[in-house]
Formats: C-alpha cells, structure tokens, sequence
C-alpha cells in the first residue's frame, strides 16, 4: 500500500469515503483520521510541497510494518504542488480493532511524519515561493555531512 | 563515479564525483561554500535508503540523495 | 452546542461532511475525528445503548469548555438503540488551530468518554439483549450510595 | 419527597421517599437487596448534576439518578 500523491489540495471527502468503504468491511473498532487543513496565517495565499517519493514509500512501508504488528493498519494521502488556504494537504488515518492502539498510533504517525516524512514546505506569499525554513525540521541522522572524520 | 542529488529547496543541479565512501562525498561537499549553510542539516540517503554512517562504502553507480530539513502537511 | 444523537447506526460519512464543511472555514489547521465501529465479536449481531441526554449533555458542555480554553472546539455523535455490526455507533472531533493540542484533546476526550459518559451498552446475542457488564466502567464517584456515614 | 430514578440496565421503577440528605437516600438504597449487586458501582446525580458528597441537602421535588457503569462508543 503506497502513499496517495495528489496534485493540489486533497478531495478529503472522497478520500475519507474510500478509507471508510475498505475498513468497515473487515471489522476494525476504531478508526482515525488525521486532517491537516492550510491555515490563513502570515499573509499567505497558499503552500505548496515538493515531495521525495522513493523515500517517502520506504518510510511508509517501515511504518506500515509497525502498525500492523500492533494489529493496525496505516492510510497516508499528501499533496503536491500548491494548496491554497482553508483546504487540505494532508490525510492520515489509522484502523485498528483497539481503541488505544489507535489513538497511540495517530500521535506517533503524525509526529513522526512531521519530523522525518521527505517532504519540503514552501509558503506562497505574493505568488512568491518561500522555502518555510524556520518550520522545517532537519531529519534524523542530519549532519553526517559536516563531520571531519 | 558516483551521482550527488540535491532535494527540495535545494537550488543546485546533480554533480558526478569519485568517492569509495560517504566520508569522501562529506569532504568534497565540504569545499563547496554554497552548501555551508545546509550541510549540518542535511540527512543522506543512498540508493534511496537513509544511512547514518560516514564509513558507509560507495560502489559506481550509487546515487547520493541530501535532503534539507523536512515539513510535511 | 449539542451531542447528536440519532436512532440506529451513524451516518458516518454525512456526519463527517458535516463538521468539514463547518471547520473549513473557520481557518482550523487539524481536524482529528474518532470514528467508533461495531466489532463483530462474540457471536453478536448488534449492539444497543441507552443514553441519559440531561447528563450527556453536561458532560458534553464541560469537555466543550475545557477544549476552548485550549483554542479547540469539540464535535460528537452517538447511537440509540440497536447498531448491527460493522457499522458506526460513535463518533466524535477535536477542531485546533495546533496539531498537539489536536492530537492530545481526541485522546484524553475519547477516554473520558468510555469511563464517564452516560451510555449503557448491551449486546444483542441471539435477538436478546444483554447489559454489557464487564465492559462497563464504574463513573466517577461512583460508590457514595454503600457508604454507611 | 424526592424522587429516585434508575437509569441504564436497572430494571426498576422510581421511587418516592422522605430524605433530607444524600445519606438518607443511601440508608434507604442499603435496605434494598435487589440493589445490593450494583450500590458499590453506581454514580449519583441530583436534578442532573453530579454529586460526590453524601451530606449533600435535599429539597422537596429533588431528582435523584443512579447511574451504573458505563460503556459508550
């Protein structure tokens, strides 16, 4: 199961919908998605996302893998390109038949995305894009480029 | 000769070099003045697989991926 | 604002559409339902719940009150009557401008919903229907009626 | 006279009593054997809100609920 990539904002209806129709058929307990919505803040028109496919489905699938040995499965849906303010960017969501497999495993998804998805964040001001460097977090293991030895 | 990619906001375009292992590729990205700002930053990858290890051993061919910091959703 | 309470299963996706289109545009960064399905699971075909609205509804009241001191705003819906497996008796929301305040608020908001909230369920085995003692929580403060002073 | 309800999987009906305090309506619940398995388990309300304190005063036409365990969702 891949990430779902879509250029611009997220139809999360239709995703949403398709989540659902696939989960209730097979007896999960619980299900929680995780909707990130653009905020009007700063003076921006819009984001917009350059993402690193490759790698961004290897951190899926390692995540994948987790969940399902906790008897969960993970759903991820991210845009690409320009997302104007008040739609959505970013889906995620987690089935699981226990209610706090769940709602543990939507904090350290979502956390985790935030902090090692590759996925680079720019901020549409002016028509002008503005790489979001002081949102941005550096990746674990960042640096091994600047050691001496 | 291996291939360095530079990701997102990163504006340079992909070079060739000869490297045996990532503590060449740190060393040559080490001359290059225009990365100083990123390099303390940057996570690699290797064949699209993330490594944390300067000795890690560099075959012809791999492709060296420097991904600046990272803000999803 | 109210709980929802509607007769029989949730309509899941019309309830979510709902409260989307109301978050949309009150510039809401995330958007966190818990969306709670019928397990089928011992031999049942359904559950069924009574709920105390008054209470409900107080309980409701607190929780709304407490997520606006932390900017967020609170959604939530529920089943009376029978819900037949693998469909929806529960759902509930957390709107913040703040994906930790967001993702903190479901969690607490959902547990204090099992232990606290006015709901009694039973589970309907063989067109019978049994209180579901063993899954149910004593409220808080639950025990004044044994003591002797 | 206030008013006892029991709420949830208690199958009984409401009752009428004399009490002018929570500690009445527990003397008068304690007499009951039909309610001996669940007096232990059982939240309280007056006239919808909850109470913790058995020294809570009663006044003419109070409600009082009795709210089993619980499990919503």
């Amino acid at each position: 199961m891949m990430v779902e990539i879509y250029d611009g904002p997220l139809d999360v209806k239709a995703i949403f919908s398709n989540w659902l129709d696939e989960g209730m058929e097979r007896n999960w307990g619980a299900f929680i998605p995780f909707v990130g919505i653009v905020r009007e803040e700063g003076g921006i028109e819009a984001l917009s996302f350059d993402i690193y496919e490759p790698i961004l489905n290897t951190w899926f699938d390692d995540w994948q893998a987790k969940a399902n040995k906790r008897g969960a499965i993970l759903k991820m849906a991210h845009s690409r390109g320009d997302v104007r303010v008040h739609t959505s960017s970013y889906m995620s969501a987690v089935f699981s038949p226990k209610r706090r497999v769940a709602l543990e495993l939507i904090d350290e998804f979502v956390e985790d995305f935030k902090a090692n998805a590759p996925i680079w964040k720019y901020d549409i001001i002016n028509g002008k894009r503005v790489y979001a460097e002081d949102r941005s977090t550096p990746m674990n293991g960042a640096g091994l480029m600047s050691k001496k030895d | 000769m291996v291939r360095i990619e530079f990701l997102g906001p990163i504006a340079k375009t992909s070079i060739d070099i000869e490297a045996s292992s990532l503590k060449d590729v740190a060393l040559y990205l080490q001359q290059d003045s225009e990365l100083s700002v990123w390099l303390d930053k940057l996570a690699i990858a290797v064949n699209d697989t993330m490594v944390c290890d300067l000795d890690h051993i560099l075959k012809d061919g791999d492709k060296i991926s420097l991904l600046p910091p990272v803000c999803g959703g």
